[in-house]
């Protein structure tokens, strides 16, 4: 039963990924978990277990705010050393256009597993488009109102009130799109290879050709050609 | 026990601040200065070891050779339906049956979700104990008989403790009394505010006067968080997950089915 | 005090503090009660609740107190004679002063010696150059056989009624509204009011602390209370009375002991180097009247000395009379005094037992210069407080702007300090005699502190190295220290309390172990010795003949049958456990019907058929609830039976104090404090003429010094702060010296409130935080609008709450009778920091 | 597990100042807060008398004593509610009388004796900028010296009255003693007869200023 497509180094493989995106969506992903366990201890009424883990409360509570720091750094690392990389990404969240809608339309057969023709995709499909719109707005607002109910005699209290409710929905939101981004980048059948395009930075030629041909075609096919004369 | 409160009438208090020092002396609360800045209250609000303070608000009333200066003792005021009871993720607070809201401080982890759901930001962090603190009513004084520490030394009975229908009966006594002799406005504050209070204010004056909110609400943010976010919008979680679980084995399923080769590659 | 026994007979609080619930007027002058005396709230609230009665408060500031008041009237610091007298006219013009009272409990029917007059503010027998009176003028027509000549209709011209018409016929209403700035319908408003206690069914009182007496006219002062009190017929009844509310927890005890350098323990005035207080008999005959209870002052004073002096005091040697020390006549020996003989250096040592006048005395730079000259002082407290340390750097700190003080530094002050730890209140035994005179006891709940010890301790332990060190010289200087009876005062470390309340409250010399059970027990022939005459009868015997001291008792039944609230039961009282004084006026002249209209609160009555005396089985006795302010053998009828002022010569309640009983006039006249921005709109004698100056030059003048400054407490401290400013709570509610002025004046200077300022006038400067409230409001005097500022005394440099000194301000001027200072009103100016 | 400060530092190997964590919001001690039981059951309170104004309110000290009784610490002081004045009532100050002993300390919480009592006698010398502790017997001792030799040497024992004629007047004018207002009455007692015996006529309390 094979989980995630195996590595294939023998294959031509195409990069995805930098080093710096790789290493601070790992990093986010690890500080994420962390904060979402040690989170939960609060959200949900019956997690006292979890509680006993980190050390009662007050340790749920410290890791907790170490986590939160941390994750804060890999993105501030992020938007320093990469930020162009950055500013591609939201320029192909930009071209979000007929294809993507398609794509998303279609998407949920494709999920459970019906052979579904999808319309070319750009470097990020329809999916991760709005994973990638939905899950960095959830993080920042999470960011923005931790800082503040951490020290709310800063902050006006109105302020500190209304981030409540934010965190929490922006918590619901983030793990939400985080199960499944998960899921889907890594054991779901297709598009387990972009697994190691975020692990190794590359993905197999062949892959990128077939999933993202606009994407392939910009950066490694003949339009790449022409632009780099 | 019957459903006990504390009435403060504010026309028979002269400020002697002895029920202040009364709670300081009964909690074992330590002094937290700070600098006289032109008001005799120098606290802002009350602080992690001040349960209770006085304020001191001086009107100008026309003809314009009278002076009113009014005095109200602020602490919490033990609401019926408490916010804070409600947002309390550790479920630190309880209600006494007759009356008090409750902080156990062993339960406390000092999230301070408390302090701002209380719509008079009552419930203060103690940063040495990483506890939340606020007026207990005296829950150990009550309980062994006895009246809270405040209004067993307040010297003119501006401060009184017993049965909560007893006092308001009192009280609509008194407020006749009071508006028939120079205090037209006076009114009473803690019978129907919040769904009821079990401290009761008798105001020689509008609430206004005193800083005390008209109509007090719990913040609406905080409603629509407790009612609507926390219990239904964590549903999404198990969803994602179901949808994953479900996709994981419907997906090996049909391409098992189908006898495609699910590598990498192609589809 | 020294306005009161003028009037009364004794100079103490004439009701008590749970009287006060039985009162229907209750006029609040010279004091902030709410604030300095808050329990006195609970019984007057009560009184409003449940009698409807009236509290009035008239302060140049809105407080605390007027705030709970039903009115409230302002008025500028130093006029409250003007305020009364217009009082006393108001309530004389519109005859509501209570006939059948005035006319035979007071000296208002007695007519005036021919010599005595008024004229443009100076009574007869004024001597410019000695700046004193000769009040002989100031007296009685007495006639053949010794009786006051009077005139019963009070129509005769010179009966002290009608003096005092024409007196105060001069303080019309817009005389005395132009001179103490208080708007005219206030004024109004409180005369109508307060007067209605003349009613024979009502009582009214007056609450008065150091507002009243704080001024250069502080003893007339509370003289006008007296009379108006007099007129009104409050005076011996039930909610009723002049109420002095005394500030120090033991001042009562302190005065009763006689720590004041005029009197000796019991109220007696102390010898001094005039010829007739030469011996023991010369004494005696001067000072002991020749009519009221104060005839049996011979007993006192044996068996005062005997209880001092033992077996050295025989009436072979004048009972030791001699070894009280004999003040010089014509020298002044009062706080300010004692503090101007220092500043030039003619005291070596000075005992502190507990004061602070580096923050609480007048003129306190000068105070804090005189220390400097002292070769060794000893102070005791609970704390270092701002005197134990003026000699460090930290005293000298002065605003920067200050020129008036000469910076000094350790090193220039030699005089030693000997600091001893006190025990506070609950670390020791003893008793405390409390503003309505109870006597009550204080238990010891804790260890003292460390090695700090009880005050009896130490100076019980100084006396006794005092006495060992003279223990062998033959010096007939030494004789007072060794004869003094110090006893062991039972067996343990630390001397008894009882012991030494056994040796106050008297014991028969032959049975040194039985007190004497009340001071007519007393002799003059040595057969026995009492401390303190006005507290025998505060010891009695248990069942097993073990001492039983009363200011133990806690029954706390209100035996008044109709509930006036008397507590005999509770604690003693001074004297003969009597609650309130002179309540011979609760009952009509006849001694048996009630005022009318006032059943309930008629404390005493003559019973014509209860036995008297026991021996003689005479009938006829004074009956009731409280201890009888009279002879109790003494009916109605026979003659002295309608005199409820037993103290008094005259017997009577005096609207005219005569002869010797005050030195600065027999009527209160109003004059202008030592320093104010106006003359005297009543006469032309601007300041009072008996005052003592100490230094003429230091009068600040109105063009520099343009506001009006005065001082005052709040609830949270007490008197220097010593007390309170080391205890954090108290520090918590108030921390920081503040000074309180109207909006008006701020915003003439440019202040905020919050901003720091600094307080000049000519003795100092002080730097405080500006308070600026609507609570003050300018006057307007004679036309002119003049400002009043407030300071709190509090403050000093040590404790957790600081701030500079008040009383850097308060000039070292005093009243003429009692040399209090005049901290109440003095002139400054006041600018942004 | 309890994370301290030092584990957390090892842990994430960074001192906590290049963070610029400014506080964490933990504390190593978990209070252990008993359940409110009453502080002061069955402990029999001693009445005293409020030290402050001459209004007379009594007072119950709550102490704590050990098996043997002795004292071991102050629990509350609280009005006297038989006490006819102020019926269970105290003021501001009244409240406060638990900080005449003790306090709790402001950083800590815990009760500790208030560290503005002075506990030892003191001495200054002259010129010196220090106080220094000395005990009891060496300051009554040196005390009873400066007394005895200030008397003697300004000490008038008889003197000629304005009628010619001599008398005793035992008076010492360089000595003077203020204060007392704030003592028990019997101290006032002793006291002055004591000054009195020694010739003092500057002898003064409170009830003048």
């Amino acid at each position: 039963m094979q989980l995630v497509p195996e590595y294939r180094a023998d294959v031509k493989r195409v990069e995805r990924f930098n080093f710096v995106a790789r290493m601070t969506h790992w990093g986010h992903t690890v500080t994420f978990i962390l904060c979402l366990l040690t989170g939960l201890v609060l959200f949900l009424d019956s997690a006292d277990w979890l509680a006993v883990i980190f050390g009662g409360f007050s340790g749920a509570g410290l890791v907790h705010r170490i986590a939160a720091v941390t994750l804060t750094i890999f993105l501030v690392i992020f938007v320093i050393f990469d930020f162009k990389g950055i500013v591609d990404w939201v320029k192909d969240l930009l071209r979000f256009g007929k294809n993507d809608i398609i794509f998303v339309m279609k998407f949920p057969l494709e999920f459970l597993g019906f052979p579904v023709k999808m319309p070319p995709q750009t470097r990020f499909n329809g999916g991760e488009k709005g994973n990638s719109m939905l899950t960095p707005t959830s993080v920042i607002l999470l960011v923005l109102s931790g800082y503040i109910m951490w020290f709310p005699a800063i902050f006006p209290a109105g302020l500190v009130r209304v981030c409540y409710p934010i965190h929490d929905i922006a918590m619901v939101l983030a793990t939400f799109m985080v199960c499944m981004h998960g899921y889907l980048g890594s054991f779901h059948p297709g598009s387990g290879e972009s697994f190691w395009g975020m692990w190794k930075g590359t993905v197999r030629d062949d892959w990128a050709q077939h999933h993202h041909p606009i994407w392939y075609e910009e950066t490694y096919g003949d339009k790449a050609d022409k632009d780099a004369e | 026990m019957a459903n006990k409160a504390n009435l403060y009438d504010v026309s028979k208090c002269t400020a002697c601040r002895g029920c202040i020092i009364a709670c300081k002396d009964w909690n074992q609360l330590p002094a937290v200065i700070e600098p006289f800045k032109g008001n005799y209250c120098t606290h802002e609000d009350t602080n992690g070891d001040t349960f209770t303070i006085m304020r001191f608000i001086e009107e100008e009333t026309d003809p314009a050779d009278d002076v009113k200066w009014h005095f109200l003792k602020y602490q919490c005021m033990h609401c019926f339906d408490p916010a804070c009871m409600k947002v309390c993720p550790q479920g630190a607070y309880t209600k006494t049956d007759w009356g008090a809201t409750f902080h156990n401080p062993e339960k406390c982890i000092g999230c301070q979700y408390c302090t701002y759901a209380c719509p008079f930001t009552i419930p203060k962090y103690r940063k040495r104990e990483d506890k939340i603190t606020k007026c207990t009513l005296c829950v150990d004084r009550v309980e062994a008989g006895l009246t809270p520490a405040c209004s067993r030394t307040c010297p003119t009975g501006a401060l009184s403790f017993g049965d909560r229908h007893e006092l308001l009966a009192q009280a609509e006594e008194r407020v006749k009394f009071l508006r028939a002799n120079g205090f037209p406005n006076a009114t009473i504050y803690g019978k129907l505010e919040l769904g009821g209070l079990n401290m009761l204010y008798l105001l020689t004056d509008t609430p206004d006067k005193f800083g005390l909110p008209i109509d007090p609400k719990v913040p609406g943010q905080i409603t629509f968080w407790q009612d609507w976010v926390q219990p239904y919008f964590g549903w999404l979680i198990p969803l994602a997950l179901a949808g994953s679980a479900f996709s994981f084995v419907t997906t090996r399923i049909l391409a098992g089915k189908n006898g495609e080769h699910a590598e990498g590659g192609h589809e | 005090m020294a306005g009161l026994s003028p009037s009364f007979g004794r100079g103490a609080m004439t009701n008590h503090v749970v009287d006060l619930k039985n009162t229907d007027y209750a006029l609040i002058m010279g004091s902030n009660a709410a604030e300095n005396h808050p329990v006195t709230m609970k019984w007057l609230t009560k009184a409003r609740l449940e009698r409807g009665a009236k509290i009035i408060h008239v302060d140049p500031r809105f407080t605390r107190t007027s705030q709970i008041a039903d009115l409230y009237a302002p008025l500028r610091s130093g006029t409250d004679i003007a305020f009364l007298g217009g009082m006393i006219k108001y309530i004389i013009d519109n005859k509501l002063y209570h006939r059948d009272y005035v006319v035979n409990y007071t000296d208002a029917s007695f007519i005036v010696k021919e010599g005595f007059s008024f004229h443009d503010g100076l009574f007869s027998g004024y001597d410019p150059d000695k700046g004193q009176y000769d009040n002989s003028s100031w007296d009685y027509e007495i006639d053949a056989d010794g009786k006051y000549v009077s005139d019963p209709t009070l129509e005769h011209p010179r009966c002290v009624f009608q003096l005092m018409k024409k007196h105060y016929s001069r303080y019309d209403m817009d005389t005395v509204c132009n001179i103490t700035g208080t708007p005219k319908n206030k004024y109004l408003r409180v005369l109508e009011m307060y007067t209605q206690s003349g009613a024979p069914n009502k009582t009214g009182n007056i609450m008065y602390a150091m507002g009243t007496t704080q001024h250069t006219v502080g003893t007339q002062n509370v003289r006008s209370y007296a009379v108006i009190q007099l007129l009104l017929g409050n005076m011996g009844r039930p909610g009723g009375g002049v109420n002095a509310l005394r500030g120090e927890n033991n001042v009562q005890g302190s005065t009763d002991q006689a720590l004041l350098f005029h009197i000796i323990p019991g109220y007696i005035t102390s010898p001094t180097n005039s010829p007739a207080h030469k011996n023991l008999e010369g004494f005696l005959a001067k000072e002991t009247p020749k009519t009221g209870f104060k005839v049996n002052q011979p007993k006192w004073v044996v068996s005062l000395l005997k209880a001092w002096y033992g077996d050295a005091a025989q009436s072979e040697n004048d009972f030791a009379y001699h070894y009280i020390p004999k003040r010089d006549a014509n020298k002044n020996y009062s706080h300010i005094a004692m503090f101007e003989a220092m500043h030039r250096g003619e005291l070596d040592g000075l005992f502190i037992w507990g004061g602070n006048p580096v923050v609480g005395g007048p003129h306190a730079n000068k105070e804090q210069e005189a220390m400097c000259n002292l070769k060794w002082l000893v102070a005791a407290d609970l704390w270092l407080t701002e005197s134990a340390d003026f000699w460090t750097y930290q005293a000298w700190d002065r605003p920067a702007s200050e020129t008036k003080v000469k910076k000094r530094t350790p090193k220039d002050i030699q005089t030693e300090v000997f600091f001893l730890p006190a025990a506070a209140v609950y670390e020791k035994e003893g008793t405390a005699t409390n503003t309505g005179r109870w006597v009550q006891y204080r238990g010891k709940a804790a260890e003292p502190v460390g090695d700090s010890m009880p005050d009896l301790w130490f100076i019980y332990e100084i006396g006794k190295r005092l006495q060992a060190a003279y223990a062998n010289s033959k010096d007939a200087k030494d004789e007072p220290i060794k004869y003094m009876t110090w006893g062991p005062y039972g067996n343990g470390h630390e001397p008894d309390v009882v012991e030494v309340g056994l040796e106050m409250n008297g014991y028969y010399v032959d049975n040194p172990r039985k007190p004497v059970p009340g001071f007519p027990k007393l002799a003059a022939d040595g057969s026995t010795a009492c401390g303190n005459w006005i507290y025998c009868g505060q010891m009695t015997t248990k069942a097993n003949g073990d001492l039983d001291y009363k200011p133990m008792w806690r029954d706390n039944k209100d035996n008044s049958k109709t509930g006036l609230g008397l507590y005999s039961n509770w604690s003693w009282c001074w004297p003969v456990n009597r609650r309130v004084l002179y309540n011979r006026c609760s009952v009509q002249p006849d001694g048996v019907t009630p005022w009318p209209g006032d059943e309930k609160r008629q404390l005493i009555g003559w019973d014509p058929l209860a036995i008297s005396d026991p021996l003689t089985g005479k009938l006829g006795k004074w009956v009731g609830d409280d201890v009888p302010d009279f002879n109790t053998a003494l009916a109605p009828t026979e003659p002295g039976g309608i005199n409820p002022f037993i103290m008094r010569p005259e017997g009577k309640g005096c609207l005219f104090a005569a002869k010797a009983s005050t030195k600065d006039g027999p009527f209160p006249e109003h004059y202008e404090p030592w320093e104010s921005p106006f003359p005297n709109l009543m006469s032309k004698q601007n300041k009072n003429p008996a005052i003592k100056v100490w230094e003429p030059d230091k009068q600040a003048s109105p063009e520099q010094y343009p506001i009006i400054g005065t001082t005052y407490r709040v609830v949270e401290h007490w008197q220097t702060g010593a007390l309170t400013r080391n205890l954090p709570w108290l520090a918590e509610l108030m921390p920081n010296m503040f000074v309180e002025m109207s909006e008006q004046l701020a915003k003439i200077k440019g202040i905020r409130n919050g901003d720091k300022v600094i307080i000049t006038t000519i003795r100092g400067d002080v730097e405080a935080v500006a308070c600026v409230t609507k609570r003050f409001k300018p006057f307007i005097v004679d036309g002119r609008t003049v400002h009043q500022i407030g300071t709190v005394w509090h403050f000093g440099f040590k404790g957790y709450a600081k701030g500079d000194p008040a009383n850097r301000l308060t000039p070292h001027i005093g009243d003429a009778n009692t040399m209090i200072p005049e901290y109440k009103a003095w002139l400054c100016d006041v600018r942004r920091a | 597990m309890k994370v301290t400060r030092r584990q957390f530092l090892k842990v994430t190997g960074a001192t906590a100042a290049s963070f610029a964590v400014i506080d964490l919001g933990f504390d190593l001690k978990a209070t252990a807060a008993g359940v409110m039981e009453l502080r002061t059951k069955n402990v029999q309170p001693m009445p005293t008398i409020c030290p402050y104004c001459a209004t007379g309110c009594g007072l119950l000290v709550y102490s704590e004593r050990d098996s043997a009784g002795k004292f071991v610490k102050l629990l509350s002081v609280q009005g006297d509610p038989d006490n006819p004045i102020n019926r269970g009532a105290a003021c501001a100050k009244g409240s406060a009388m638990f900080n005449l002993r003790e306090i709790y300390d402001e950083r800590t919480g815990e009760q500790v004796i208030n560290p503005n009592r002075v506990q030892k006698p003191l001495y200054r010398a002259p010129g010196s900028d220090k106080w220094e502790e000395k005990d009891w017997d060496w300051m009554l001792d040196e005390i009873t010296k400066r007394v005895v030799e200030t008397r003697d040497k300004a000490f008038t024992h008889k003197e000629k009255l304005a009628d010619g004629s001599e008398a005793i007047v035992n008076r010492c004018e360089r000595i003077g003693s203020m204060g007392g207002s704030g003592l028990d009455t019997e101290e006032c007692y002793l006291l002055a007869k004591l000054m009195r015996s020694l010739g003092l006529v500057f002898l003064e309390t409170q009830a003048r200023i």
